[in-house]
Parts: structure tokens; C-alpha cells; sequence
């Protein structure tokens, strides 16, 4: 495309236009009509963050429970129930939604540069489902329904002989739900990742979070359907009497753990990758430089991307498979260490030749440097064939993954929070309070989970709802609990924090930080529109390396909703798509989908009669209305702009 | 920012607002759905032949599915390749007519496939609720007929379409793109009935 | 390679002050020593790169720390990068080393592990029962086969191979002194290895999920002299005794009468039921209900009135008995020796 | 945002207006209903009418999904499959079938196991506590389809031998209450 002499850009007028042309509804049927990125994205952070409190009090209760030997507030019967639904809880509709769905949908777009995502309803159509999908287990949960069979459900024991009635029937359901929903925002982001950039910003400019989002968008296009095909599966078993988990009638109990963690161990790096974004883009704003070795960065995040899915079999050692296959897993499982090293030592070089601000936000990634790397090392333990002999389903596991998803994941997001909630809200977060959050919070949760690596080593299984004084767990038992009153302080702090600061915090401005990508050069919050000129980009950290007078986007019409397509390569324009407005018609699919797969727990006839309703609903989705295609040649007032 | 500023312009307007093909971006979104359902079938085949593993003889004590009516199904399948074709062919010039019966021919192939599908299920010799072998053969085959039928209704509305004057503009590359999206359905469709009715017997 | 854990540090300093018979850094036989070591080996070694790579980044943000509070701008330093490639390209050179060492000896030690057999070992059944665990010592003539449950015992310095089963859902035999733990998969039937060299009890548990009482599935592992163990493999193969005191005989009659024989076996008796532990020389056990009590009249008095008390949801029915009914009962239970 | 909460509430609502009887489970049975008499039965034929403890609980355990699942764990186990298969009948009638020869109420199916029936079944009183008892009758009755499809058990992991109990087509309410039909 040529770019034209400098010339006079008229401002007037255009922005009221496209406010015209992108508002979204307002009042109560409004909200169920807004397909803007901006609201769905933070629809998916405040909801995920309501079901990661709700998780916490669970844990809060079993840790209860396990205060000191023979203790017996919670029953067996209940207990199963609760560290079912918090571990449920915590991945499937808390981790996944609010690292992937809800970070990825609010601001992807804005670091392409762009005005919305692309297939703006089935980003909505995501949200709902996702809603729906979590109350199932929810409510569920409230109705003596809850799932109780662990949150990977082995069979049989999740199976129709041994799990009477319905929990394990929503459980499934809830992992269809949320699956369906993750794999709908995936195409959302990888559509906008590679045909939305703004032009300039060519895939070796991109910054690396939208790098990692895309590898993560594309482990969870071949991650998800394995547990959405298991889970059915198990409905099936339950419901219709299907045999593929039937050992005596040639069905297999080994076949289920394979395609879950098929599913279960990429799905861990469909949680870290997007943390790793975080601490690179952090890391590199707070050293003020370019983060170092972006190359071998984003090889290693894609190399995980690829090694995340040979390394299932890790979780099944003591199953007593052969020991050529245990090997091989084990020879993957350290291999995937190296790419994690590679972005440790590269975020260690940036910070040696930067100059570190130790800002909020840098205060957590440091705190992920210093816990992340005690789950990464028990798990190179964990990959050890005869250690996990030994520690496996003990308490040194559970202490493991609390120190992998935790450290890796909610530590980067609490930096990730604090640093984009000022972009978000628009007023910045008070300082302190952000420190006492973090101190609190550190304290607790190595207080808590550090004791449980000497638990498990002291022989403690996971999942007991008990134990006898005999084994002498008590003390350590106890520690662990305490623990978890510093944790809550630190949480409900970080809450105060976030309503003070809406209410009377600082005005953020566009750029609070001094960073470097698109998502920085609009006002905070955000206008419908994203951005009243569409950007070009001349580097990886657009806002760092523009120009002074960088060229901006023009002729893309702002009476309608409009946006660039450019191409995959090298981001060249190549079309202007049309994007659809607001509409209800996502949220009565959602309504209709939910019906249908609901009423399929109690009657296989669910899915025949429920698909007429999702039929309906997909036309009135899918039917064309509004505007014709765009004339070739842009009405007056545009006309009157772009002046060759 | 001060409402006067000098800025050189990449000028956009005169790009065109439809493209076919890869330039799409619902043909990206639509590789990626077939990328997930794909992995699906992928999935089940693989349970399909891991189940085969475990177990002494295959299929376990029944028939293996008649041939008959996976050969005809298949059949089907392959010759619902031209009216596909035919309507991704004649979907950028915007013939509606032509548009229209490029889709009733794919719409009424549509329908003899579910026909057959259903003779094809009710002669697979196993009832689902017999053994492992009977539960993966039909949830294979019911996945994809759930594919079929998804795809007919997805014809059928756009048939609909193109007898309104809506039918132009992007909705002529949705025509284009049904059809990539049947293809994938008569590809998994021939290696669906390879798995049923070619690896009982020749493998 | 014990002294490892002799080290005084903080953190190995707790494992090694926690008694116990429980434990994996309390090995006591060559399969979980193995174990032990190469844990300690990778202990040192992950310990070593955590504080290399913790000082690394102290030492980073202490080097470049400026307490500015605004916006600085962004700097360029090629030589510095320079420098740094070099850096992480030793730094990840050294870390594929350390794996692939970790790579050997772990494999090395899967082998030790996996190698410890032998031709004639004493081959021992354990069956996976939602909450217990019934042990039988396989023999080719059936009159030769001990059956019993939760309490294995094995000769000391032998070397042992375990069959495992399912009855069930998937349950996980694991006692961390004496060996790492083995599914117990339905559908599945697999073998695996032990040894114990010191004398004692060793305490196991049930390592997978498997329902309402995964928490009181436990067993336990007698280790003893080879006399020992033969003497009492000869007891356990006795039929019951006829009972001959009033009471006893009483108590016979009450087992034989109420719910206990729909479900146990008294070998000599009529109760022959398979369902539940075979209690022909129950009084010959330390402990009851899987682990969960100590074997004493009181105790087994509670249990057999009220179990869905102590044990929630297994599978024994509450047995409200007359007192003088429960009383000849435990007598009698009390003399199967 | 305060939408979806009201949202949430009114869903939470409707589901709780169903409370969830299916999901109940009983682990410590009440011991009135874990009695076995303690007289020794002479012979295993009891003739009479029903003496049953009354009123009936059979509700409860006709309600809940876990206590019909014991009951079919317990049919396998207590070996009524030696008499009556699975089901289809062998030495004993049938229990599949709607054809009841002494009445299809659960008390009536909880005294011919407590009693005994002439011409072969024998009675179970002293060896089976009631609850058990009451436990089999509701899966018994959810042979033939007299459970609600949510509480009757799903298919068992043993050889496929008939579809599982909560595909029969459902009869009538599980009503615990009225004479029982006498079809001789």
C-alpha cells in the first residue's frame, strides 16, 4: 500500500461517528447483547476471579477438616465433594477462563490494533456457555449433587456402578460446557491474532504475549476435544450404557487416563503459557528495555507448545506401564524443562542489563520467579520414574501443583492485574495495600503448601478425608492450615484494593507504565472503538519504536463496524471486514445449547428434541440482516479526509 | 490530543470488503472448527484401535458391519463431491440461480446420505450397549452423522438465504465455504467407513 | 547413601527427624533405599539450581535497582546483550547436562529397582476391595492356599512378588518404607517386587481415590524371622477350632445366625461368604477394619455394633446384638487364634 | 455484572425448589431400621401374613439413587441371582416382568425377603438387617421399570447381559402406600 505525504487529519467529528457506529446496548437486555471485546474479556476475569474465591473457600473447608488427626467437621461423603469441585473449579473455571479466555479476549485485539475481535457473538456466545457450564457443577454442588470423584473422575470409580445417581453426569456436562467455550474464544484469538494486526506489525514484530496466545490457542484447539470426547464418553457409560470403560465386555479403565491427560498435561501449559506472556511483557516494561533473546523466547513457547503433548503418560506411571514407554515420557517431561529454562535465564538477563523499577506488578513476577521454581524443580523429581513410584498422589503432589499453578500462574496474574487493571478501569491501584496483598499472600501460601512436601514424603496420600494420630501429621497438618488465614487476608485485601481504587484511585492515563504495545496508546478505559486512528507498527514494541510522525490507517469506514484484515505473513492490508453488531441471539443459543445438553444428563432423548431450540436460535443467529457490503467508494465526509 | 495534527495516511479505502478463499478470515475460522472436529475423529479412531488391542478377537462375537451399505454410503459421499464443487464454483459470480441449485442438489445428496446412514446403522450387527467394540463403532459413526446433519441444516439455511437479496457479499463466500466444510465431512465420512467396515476385515 | 540425610539443613534436617515406620526416606529394604538415594541426589541437585538461579535473580535486580519513581526511558546495550547471550547460552548448556544426568540416573535406578527378582520368591496375592485388602498366599493344591486380610506377612531378606488385583474400582497398594506404589487396575493383573531386610511392621495405605473410605484403607507388612513366618503360615492354614466352652459355642451360633455369615468366611464353620475379610484366624491380627482399629475386644465390639460409625459408607451392616449375644460373640472371634 | 448475579440466583432458586432426594445418602442407617430379630429361625419357611415393621420407610430408599445401587450390589452379592438370574428368572420367577405373585408394593417385595415365599424362597430375617432388605426390594422393583429412570441404577461393570435398570420403560410412580395386587 502507498503511503500519502503527510497531511492535514482532520479529528472532528470522526470520533462521535464511531462511538455512533460501536456503541453497544445499555439497560438490562443490553448487557445480554454487548459483543465488545473489552466487556466480554472483563465478563470472563470478574467471573472466573467469583469461582477462584468460591474455590478458596472450599479448600478453606477441607484444610478445616484436616486441622488435626481424626478430626470430624466434614464427612467422607462431603469432603469427596469438596476437593472435587475446588479442583474443578480451580482449572476448568477458574485458571482457564480468566489466564486464556479472559486476559486473551481483552487484550489481544488491543495489541493488534484493531477495533474488536474477530466473530465478536461466538466470543459471546463463549462467555455464556462458560457461565452455564459453571453454575451446572455449582448448583450442583448446593444439591447434594456434586461431583465427588476426583477432578480427573477415574473410572470406574466416576463410572455408573460406583457413582449412583447424577455427580458425575454434571461434571461431564460442566467439562463440555467450559471446553466448547474455550475452544470458541480459541478461534476467536487466533483469527484476530493472524489477520488483525495492524499493518507493520508482521509475525517476527509480534509482541510475545500475542505469540504465546496463539500457541496457546492452537494447544487448546487439539487439547480440548480429547476431554470433551472422554467425557462423553463417560455420560455415555452413565446414561445409555455404552462399554468403553467396561473391563469385562472389552472396555479398557487405561483408555479413559490416556485421552484425559491427553488433555491434562497441555492443559497446564494452556494455564503457565499465558503467565509466561505476563512476565515477558512485565519484565521488559519494568527493566525499561526490550526483553531479551525475543527469538529464543518464542521458539521455546511454541517448542512447548509441541512437547506439552508428549508428555501425558507421566501421570500414569504407577499404572506399571513398560519401562521403554516410562522412559521415553520421562526423557519428554525434562525435556520440557528446557524451554521453561531458556525464558528463565533470558527474563534474568533482561532485568541484569535493564534498570529494574520494582513496581507492583514487578514485585509479583518476582515473587513467580522465587515460588514458580520450587514446583518446577519437584517436578523434575516428579518426571523421575522411581521417585514418582514413591511420591505420586501424595501430598509432595499436591504440593507440586500448588507450586506450578499457583506460583506459575495466579502470582504472574495478580502482576498481570496490576498492571492492566489502570488500562481496564482507568485509575491506578494503591501501592500498599498492593504490597501487604503480596507479603500476606507469599507468607500463607508457603506456609501451606511447602509443609506438604514433607507430608507426602511422610507417606500422607492425597484425598484422605482423615488420618490417625498414629502417623504423627498432625503438626505439619496444622502448619498447613494456618497458612491458609494469611492467604484469605492477602485475597480480601487485593478486593479492597480494586473497589478503593475504582472508587478514589489515581487517574491512570493512556500509558500509566511507559510501555511499549498498542494496547498502551488508547485512553483508559478503552472507547468502544479501541482506537480513534488505527495504528501502524514499526517494531516489536510499537509504542517504544514509532516514529515521530507514524503513519495511521485511514479509509476504513467508521459508519459501520469495520475493521482491517491484513495478512498472516507480513500483516499487508488486504480487505475490510464487516463486523457483526450487537445481538441477543448469542446469548439464547447459549440458552438453548445449555438446554439441551442439561436435559441429555437425564434422558438421552435431551440432545434429539434440545437440538430443535439450538437449531432456531443459530438461524436467528446466523440469518443476514443490516447493512449491505460497503460501496467502493467512501461517502463525502471520508472523501474529504484522505486527500491524495 | 490537539484536533489539528499532520500525519502521513495509509489510505485502506479502496480495498475490496469480500474475499474468497484463504483470504477469508471465516475460512481460517472455519480450518480451525474442522481442525477440532478432526481431532475428535481422530480421538475416537484411536480409542477404536486401542480397544482393539485389549481384546482377543475383533469385532468380539459379532458380524463385522454388512458391507453393502458402508460401499453405498460411501458412494454417496464421493458423488455429493460434485455438487459441492459446483456450487464453490459459480458462488463468486453471484448467479443466484446457479448458487441455488448448486445447493438443492447438495441439500437433496444430503438427505440420501442420512437415509442410508440409517440402514448403514441399523445393519452394523451390534447394538451400542453390547460391548467396548459396538460402543466405539457407534459413537464413530454417530459423531459423524452428527456432522451430517449440522451440515445439511447449514445448507439448507444458506438455500434459504440465496432466495432472498441478502444473497451477496460475504454471504457468497459462505456458499464457497460450506462447501470446504463438506468436503471435510465426506473425507471423514470415507475413513470413518475404512475403520468400520475396511480394518474388521482387511487389517 | 543414607548419610545424605544426615546433612544438617534445614529442610533435610526435618525429613530426618521425623520418625516413623511410614516413610519414604525410611527405607527398609532395597527397592525404597534405591528410591531414597536417588531422591537425595536429586534433592542436592534441584536445591543447587534453585539457589543459583534465586541469587542469579537477586543479584540481577540488586545490580540494575533504581528506586526512580517515573517513567525512565528505554535503553539500548548491545555490548551488554552481547555479553548475556553468552551467559544464557552456558547457563542452558549446563541445564541439558543436569537433566540428561538426572535422565541416567534415574533410569539407573528404575533398572536397580525394577531388578530386584529372583527365581523362587514367595509369591503373594492382594486383591483391591473397596475399603480393605484380602491377601492370599497362592498355592497348587487349594488346601495349601492361606487366605486372610490387611496384615501381609513375609520373611525377612526374601525376596517378594506381589500379584495385584481389583475387585473393584482402581486402588493403589503403597508402602513407602519397603517399595514406590502399584495400581490396582480391574481389568488388569500386574506383578511387582519387595524385600524387607530389618525385622518390624510396616505401615501401607491405599494411595489412589477409590471412594467414601479411601482415607481407612490400610494395611500393614510384618517382616519376620524365616522360622517365624513359616510357623505362622502354618497356623493360618488351620481350620478354625470347634469352639468348646458354653459361651463359645454360643458365640458360634450367633456368627452362624446373624448377618456376620452373609458375608464372612470362618473356615471349619458353615460361613463360607467371600464377600468380606475371612476372619478364620482374625485373632491372630493386630489390627481390624483395614488398619483403622487396634484388634481388641473393646474395639471389636464397637465395630461389629455400629461400623457405618467409624468407617462411614463401607460395607459392613450395623449389628445391633443383645450385650450377652455380642458378649459370646467376641469370645468367640476372640479364640480364632 | 450485577445481572448475571440475579441471573445466578433465580437459576440457583429453580433447582432448589427440586430438592434433590436422588442424591441422598444415608451412610449410618438408623439402627431401628439395622435390626435383625435375634431369634433363631428352625426353618426357613415362615408362613402368615406380612409383619412388617410399619409404617413402611421404603421411601427413602426408593428416593435415593445410592441406597438402590446398594440394593443391586447387594441382589449380586446375597446371591438372588443363583434363583432369579438377573432378572429373567431361573429357579425362582422372573423379576423383570410386571407379573407379581404376591403383591409389587415395596413392602410386599421387602416381606417375601424377610419371610420367604413357599415353594422356595427362602426367608432372610436374622441374616439381612432391614435397611438392606428395603435396599433390595426398591432395586427388585426397579427391575421392571417402578423406579423414576434418575434413581434407578445404570448398567453394572459385569458381562452385558440385559440393558440396565434405568432404560426399562418407566411404569407408574413409586408409590409405597395401598393393597397389594394379588395376580395368582
Amino acid at each position: 500500500m502507498a503511503i500519502s505525504e503527510p497531511v492535514v487529519v482532520p479529528q472532528s467529528g470522526a470520533a462521535d461517528r464511531l462511538a455512533r457506529t460501536w456503541a453497544q446496548p445499555r439497560g438490562f437486555w443490553g448487557w445480554f447483547q454487548n459483543v465488545h471485546h473489552t466487556a466480554i474479556g472483563v465478563r470472563f476475569m470478574v467471573t472466573s476471579f467469583i469461582f477462584f474465591l468460591l474455590g478458596g473457600v472450599l479448600a478453606a473447608m477441607m484444610r478445616w477438616q484436616l486441622v488435626r488427626p481424626e478430626h470430624n467437621a466434614i464427612g467422607p461423603d462431603l469432603y469427596n465433594q469438596l476437593f472435587t469441585v475446588h479442583g474443578s473449579t480451580m482449572i476448568f473455571l477458574f485458571a482457564v477462563p480468566m489466564m486464556f479466555q479472559g486476559f486473551g479476549v481483552y487484550v489481544v485485539p488491543h495489541m493488534c490494533g484493531t477495533r474488536n475481535i474477530a466473530f465478536p457473538r461466538l466470543n459471546a456466545f463463549s462467555y455464556y456457555i462458560y457461565v452455564v457450564g459453571a453454575l451446572l457443577l455449582w448448583v450442583g454442588l448446593f444439591l447434594k449433587t456434586g461431583a465427588d470423584a476426583g477432578w480427573f473422575a477415574y473410572v470406574p470409580l466416576s463410572g455408573p456402578e460406583f457413582t449412583p445417581g447424577k455427580r458425575s453426569d454434571f461434571w461431564a456436562q460442566m467439562i463440555t460446557f467450559t471446553e466448547v467455550s474455550a475452544l470458541g474464544v480459541a478461534i476467536c484469538i487466533t483469527t484476530t491474532i493472524l489477520r488483525y494486526r495492524a499493518p507493520g506489525m508482521t509475525l517476527n514484530r509480534m509482541p510475545i504475549l500475542l505469540w504465546e496466545k496463539l500457541v496457546t490457542s492452537i494447544m487448546v484447539i487439539f487439547a480440548m476435544p480429547s476431554v470433551m470426547v472422554v467425557s462423553s464418553m463417560l455420560l455415555m457409560d452413565r446414561t445409555i450404557n455404552t462399554q468403553f470403560f467396561n473391563p469385562s465386555v472389552g472396555g479398557d479403565v487405561l483408555l479413559y487416563q490416556h485421552l484425559f491427560w491427553f488433555f491434562g498435561h497441555p492443559e497446564v501449559y494452556i494455564i503457565f503459557l499465558p503467565a509466561t506472556a505476563i512476565v515477558s511483557t512485565v519484565v521488559a516494561v519494568f527493566a525499561r528495555r526490550h526483553i531479551f533473546g525475543y527469538v529464543p523466547i518464542v521458539t521455546s513457547v511454541v517448542a512447548t507448545g509441541f512437547l506439552g503433548f508428549s508428555v501425558w503418560v507421566h501421570h500414569m506411571f504407577a499404572t506399571g506401564l513398560p519401562q521403554m514407554s516410562a522412559s521415553f515420557f520421562t526423557a519428554a517431561s525434562l525435556m520440557i524443562v528446557i524451554p521453561t529454562a531458556v525464558q528463565f535465564y533470558c527474563w534474568m538477563a533482561t532485568i541484569w542489563h535493564g534498570r529494574l523499577q520494582l513496581k507492583l506488578p514487578m514485585l509479583w513476577i518476582f515473587g513467580f520467579f522465587f515460588v514458580f521454581l520450587i514446583g518446577g524443580l519437584s517436578g523434575v523429581m516428579l518426571a523421575s520414574v522411581p521417585l514418582d513410584w514413591q511420591v505420586h498422589d501424595t501430598f509432595f503432589v499436591v504440593a507440586h501443583f500448588h507450586y506450578v499453578l499457583i506460583g506459575g500462574a495466579l502470582f504472574p496474574m495478580f502482576g498481570g492485574m496490576y498492571f492492566w487493571i489502570p488500562k481496564i478501569t482507568g485509575r491506578m491501584m494503591n501501592d500498599r495495600l498492593g504490597k501487604i496483598h503480596f507479603w500476606l499472600f507469599f507468607v500463607g501460601f508457603n506456609l501451606t503448601f511447602f509443609t506438604m512436601h514433607f507430608l507426602g514424603l511422610h507417606g500422607m496420600p492425597r484425598r484422605v478425608y482423615t488420618y490417625t494420630p498414629e502417623m504423627r501429621w498432625g503438626a505439619l497438618n496444622l502448619l498447613a492450615t494456618i497458612g491458609v488465614v494469611f492467604m484469605t487476608a492477602g485475597i480480601l485485601v487485593f478486593i479492597a484494593n480494586f473497589f478503593q481504587s475504582k472508587a478514589t484511585g489515581r487517574f491512570a492515563g493512556p500509558n500509566p507504565w511507559g510501555a511499549g504495545s498498542l494496547e498502551w496508546a488508547t485512553p483508559s478505559p478503552p472507547p468502544h472503538y479501541n482506537f480513534l486512528e488505527l495504528p501502524t507498527v514499526n517494531g516489536r514494541e510499537a509504542l517504544w519504536e514509532a516514529e515521530p510522525n507514524q503513519p495511521i490507517v485511514g479509509g476504513v469506514r467508521e459508519d459501520i463496524p469495520e475493521v482491517l484484515v491484513t495478512n498472516t505473513l507480513d500483516s499487508e492490508p488486504e480487505y475490510r471486514d464487516e463486523l457483526p453488531g450487537p445481538s441477543i441471539w448469542p446469548f439464547l443459543t447459549a440458552i438453548a445449547v445449555s438446554i439441551a445438553f442439561i436435559w441429555s444428563i437425564f434422558s438421552p432423548w435431551g440432545i434429539a428434541y434440545g437440538a430443535i431450540p439450538v437449531v432456531i436460535t443459530l438461524i436467528g443467529w446466523l440469518w443476514p440482516r443490516g447493512h449491505s457490503p460497503s460501496p467502493r467508494v467512501p461517502e463525502p465526509a471520508l472523501e474529504a479526509r484522505w486527500i491524495r | 490530543m490537539d484536533p489539528i495534527r499532520e500525519r502521513p495516511v495509509l489510505d485502506v479505502s479502496g480495498l475490496p470488503t469480500v474475499m474468497f478463499g484463504k483470504a477469508n478470515t471465516t475460512w481460517l475460522a472455519n480450518l480451525l472448527y474442522m481442525m477440532i472436529e478432526g481431532t475428535m475423529f481422530a480421538l475416537v479412531v484411536a480409542s477404536y484401535f486401542y480397544l482393539r488391542t485389549r481384546s482377543s478377537s475383533w469385532p468380539p462375537g459379532n458380524l463385522p458391519p454388512t458391507l453393502g451399505w458402508g460401499i453405498t454410503s460411501g458412494a454417496i459421499f464421493l458423488i455429493s463431491l460434485v455438487p459441492a464443487r459446483y456450487a464453490q464454483r459459480v458462488a463468486p459470480s453471484g448467479d443466484r440461480s446457479k448458487i441455488r441449485w448448486g445447493l438443492l442438489a447438495l441439500a437433496g445428496v444430503a438427505v440420501i446420505a442420512m437415509v442410508v446412514r440409517g440402514f448403514e446403522l441399523a445393519n452394523l450387527n451390534c447394538r451400542w450397549n453390547e460391548n467396548a467394540y459396538a460402543s466405539t463403532v457407534w459413537a464413530l459413526l454417530g459423531l459423524h452423522t452428527g456432522h451430517l446433519i449440522t451440515e445439511f441444516i447449514e445448507t439448507v439455511v444458506i438455500l434459504c438465504v440465496s432466495f432472498t437479496d441478502k444473497m451477496e457479499g460475504t454471504r457468497l463466500a459462505d456458499v464457497a465455504i460450506n462447501s470446504d466444510y463438506w468436503y471435510f465431512v465426506v473425507v471423514t465420512a470415507i475413513l470413518s467407513d475404512f475403520v468400520i467396515y475396511g480394518t474388521t476385515r482387511f487389517l | 547413601m543414607i548419610g545424605f540425610s544426615r546433612v544438617p539443613l534445614l529442610a533435610a534436617g526435618v525429613f530426618a527427624s521425623y520418625p516413623g515406620d511410614h516413610s519414604i526416606l525410611h527405607p527398609a529394604g532395597p527397592q525404597a533405599s534405591n528410591i531414597e538415594w536417588l531422591y537425595w541426589v536429586i534433592f542436592w541437585i534441584v536445591f543447587v539450581v534453585y539457589v543459583v538461579v534465586v541469587l542469579g535473580f537477586m543479584r540481577a535486580g540488586a545490580r540494575t535497582y533504581t528506586s526512580a519513581d517515573e517513567m525512565l526511558p528505554i535503553m539500548k546495550d548491545e555490548a551488554g546483550d552481547r555479553r548475556a547471550s553468552w551467559a544464557v547460552g552456558s547457563a542452558i548448556t549446563i541445564t541439558v547436562l543436569t537433566l540428561f544426568a538426572v535422565l541416567v540416573m534415574s533410569e539407573i535406578t528404575g533398572k536397580k529397582v525394577e531388578g530386584e527378582t529372583s527365581k523362587n520368591p514367595v509369591t503373594i496375592q492382594v486383591i483391591g476391595h473397596q475399603w480393605w485388602w484380602e491377601v492370599i498366599y497362592p498355592d497348587p493344591q487349594a488346601d495349601q492356599t492361606v487366605t486372610t486380610a490387611n496384615e501381609i506377612h513375609v520373611p525377612v531378606g526374601k525376596r517378594v512378588v506381589i500379584l495385584t488385583n481389583s475387585a473393584d474400582v482402581i486402588h493403589s497398594f503403597w508402602a513407602p518404607s519397603i517399595n514406590g506404589k502399584r495400581d490396582l487396575l480391574p481389568g488388569y493383573s500386574s506383578a511387582f517386587w519387595l524385600q524387607i531386610d530389618q525385622p518390624g511392621v510396616y505401615h501401607g495405605q491405599c494411595a489412589e481415590f477409590c471412594g467414601l473410605q479411601h482415607a481407612h484403607m490400610g494395611f500393614s507388612i510384618v517382616a519376620e524371622r524365616e522360622d517365624a513366618f513359616s510357623q505362622w503360615k502354618a497356623q493360618q492354614l488351620k481350620p478354625a477350632q470347634d469352639p468348646t466352652e458354653l459361651v463359645t459355642v454360643h458365640g458360634r451360633d450367633v456368627f452362624l445366625t446373624h448377618a456376620c455369615v452373609m458375608c464372612h468366611t470362618i473356615r471349619g464353620t458353615d460361613a463360607g461368604s467371600r464377600l468380606g475379610p475371612d476372619l478364620t484366624h482374625i485373632a491372630s491380627r493386630q489390627m481390624i477394619a483395614a488398619e483403622t482399629l487396634p484388634n481388641t475386644p473393646g474395639a471389636l465390639a464397637g465395630w461389629i455394633v455400629d461400623p457405618q460409625r467409624i468407617k462411614p459408607g463401607n460395607r459392613m451392616s450395623p449389628n445391633p446384638l443383645q450385650p450377652d449375644d455380642l458378649q459370646a460373640l467376641i469370645t468367640y472371634l476372640q479364640t480364632l487364634k | 455484572m450485577r445481572n448475571r448475579v440475579s441471573i445466578a440466583m433465580t437459576i440457583l432458586l429453580l433447582l432448589s425448589i427440586t430438592s434433590c432426594k436422588r442424591e441422598e445418602r444415608q451412610l449410618r442407617p438408623d439402627p431401628n431400621a439395622s435390626q435383625t430379630l435375634n431369634t433363631v429361625q428352625v426353618s426357613g419357611l415362615n408362613p402368615g401374613a406380612n409383619s412388617i415393621s410399619s409404617p413402611p420407610p421404603a421411601g427413602q430408599y426408593e428416593e435415593s439413587a445410592y441406597a438402590v445401587s446398594q440394593g443391586k450390589t447387594l441382589y449380586n452379592q446375597y446371591n438372588c441371582v443363583g434363583c432369579h438370574a438377573n432378572g429373567g428368572g431361573g429357579i425362582g420367577p422372573p423379576l423383570m416382568d410386571n407379573n407379581w405373585i404376591y403383591g409389587s408394593e415395596p413392602g410386599n417385595v421387602f416381606a417375601t425377603i424377610m419371610q420367604g415365599r413357599p415353594n422356595g424362597m427362602p426367608s432372610f430375617r436374622n441374616r439381612i438387617p432391614e435397611y438392606q432388605a428395603w435396599e433390595i426390594a426398591a432395586y427388585v422393583r426397579s427391575m421392571s421399570g417402578l423406579l423414576p429412570k434418575d434413581v434407578a441404577p445404570s448398567r453394572s461393570d459385569q458381562l452385558y447381559v440385559k440393558p440396565a435398570e434405568q432404560s426399562m420403560p418407566y411404569q407408574a410412580p413409586a408409590g409405597v402406600t395401598g393393597e397389594p395386587e394379588e395376580k395368582k
